[in-house]
């Protein structure tokens, strides 16, 4: 099983779960990034993810067959919402089976990290406070690029 | 001069206030029609901080463009 | 939300899932060990698991507790299930939640490995060619520990 | 002599022939009662393939016993 999604339904990360069931497979790993209700020192309201579709489901995939061929795990799974989402919804689910937990794992880490990385996908954060912003855009270059190069890879968001 | 049908995401679609538009440019890649678009709609982030893609694939910054290709710019991503 | 449990009856992943919700945590990764068809080269049919339960239970909480400690995670959770188990059946889940993606699946990853380092119970696996054995035990007894010494630590088995 | 109660999972369990026993025994430890019930019972395992609990906390191999103590030898453990 090897599947990418975009959705702007919640997310059943029963039923995607449920796919990855495979009699060969000892291991499962999962991760989910949660809307959290705050970032940076910002109570956070609700948020918006826009995505460039066309673009993140071939990146999506990509790293998906990435993963299977670096890690050789058996199934590797992904779907990310997108549109309006609400405090403690989940805005991505990765699931990887494979025949031991060390590349189950391994795998799974590597998912997560290169969709936040290289997926076309952006968050707007709406605050209690009253005002919003695009993450990482307008903070880092008001802020000269400081969370750039204060963190060698992507500065962590809400979300995860 | 040959047409190039821009889309804007993010915080791109908010400075430039629409979602495409279609551009008649003589620049020859990417490099040379964001450096236009930027002058054009007074986009602040600098092109070493954007990725590009054209036809729905990530290219690079100076792959050659053809009338009719489809290109979007994009900024710093944040998923997950 | 700190759990550590042992049942008889099939585990209700999603339910212990639904239990580590929380607004401020970003990051939520899990295991499971599911029990797989083979083993070592020989095909599995089902299998047992024999449990210390009062050991295994202030181990298994024991282990939840460094987790947090070390990795600063919000919530840890551990089931195991014993007594017969089929083949796909999860033997075992493990869910961490945490504000960021790191600690959750360092954490995850720690509760597992020390769960099946420490904690008291035992597997004994039936064969589709009809012999049956206590899973590392007999084995490395009969075979002069030759699990034990060809792999740092625990020999990597069925379920996972 | 002290009256220790012993259980026996798994692999020992099979090999002994019963879930538990009392034994009286003049061993002051764990180390050396395991000796004496390694030779009765012809136990394959070397103490130090194992773990050993009393009371139901793991405990060192040298620890002093006492009369009605609970005290069970632990395989190599195979979760997950």
């Amino acid at each position: 099983m090897i599947e990418f999604g975009l959705t702007r339904e919640p997310i059943d990360t029963e039923q995607w779960r449920r796919r990855m069931f495979d009699l060969t497979c000892g291991g499962y790993a999962a991760f989910e990034g949660w809307v959290r209700d705050h970032n940076e020192g910002q109570e956070v309201l609700r948020l918006e993810y826009e995505v460039y579709e066309t673009l993140a489901l071939s990146e999506g995939n990509k790293i998906l067959a990435e993963a299977i061929e670096r890690f050789g795990v058996t199934g590797a799974a992904c779907v990310h919402r997108h549109g309006e989402l609400r405090l403690g919804d989940v805005a991505v689910w990765v699931g990887v089976s494979a025949a031991h937990r060390d590349e189950a794992f391994k795998a799974c880490r590597y998912v997560i990290d290169e969709v936040k990385i290289r997926l076309p996908i952006w968050k707007k954060e709406h605050y209690v406070a009253g005002d919003s912003g695009w993450v990482n855009c307008e903070r880092c270059a008001a802020h000269g690029h400081a969370h750039e190069t204060d963190r060698p890879r992507q500065p962590e968001t809400a979300g995860v | 001069m040959k047409k190039i049908h821009v889309r804007y995401f993010a915080l791109f679609r908010d400075q430039v206030g629409r979602d495409e538009e279609t551009i008649e440019t003589e620049a020859s890649d990417p490099a040379g029609l964001y450096a236009e678009l930027q002058a054009r709609h007074d986009l602040g982030l600098g092109a070493d901080r954007l990725k590009v893609a054209v036809n729905d694939e990530f290219t690079s910054w100076d792959r050659s463009l053809s009338d009719g290709d489809r290109i979007v710019f994009i900024p710093p991503v944040a998923g997950g």
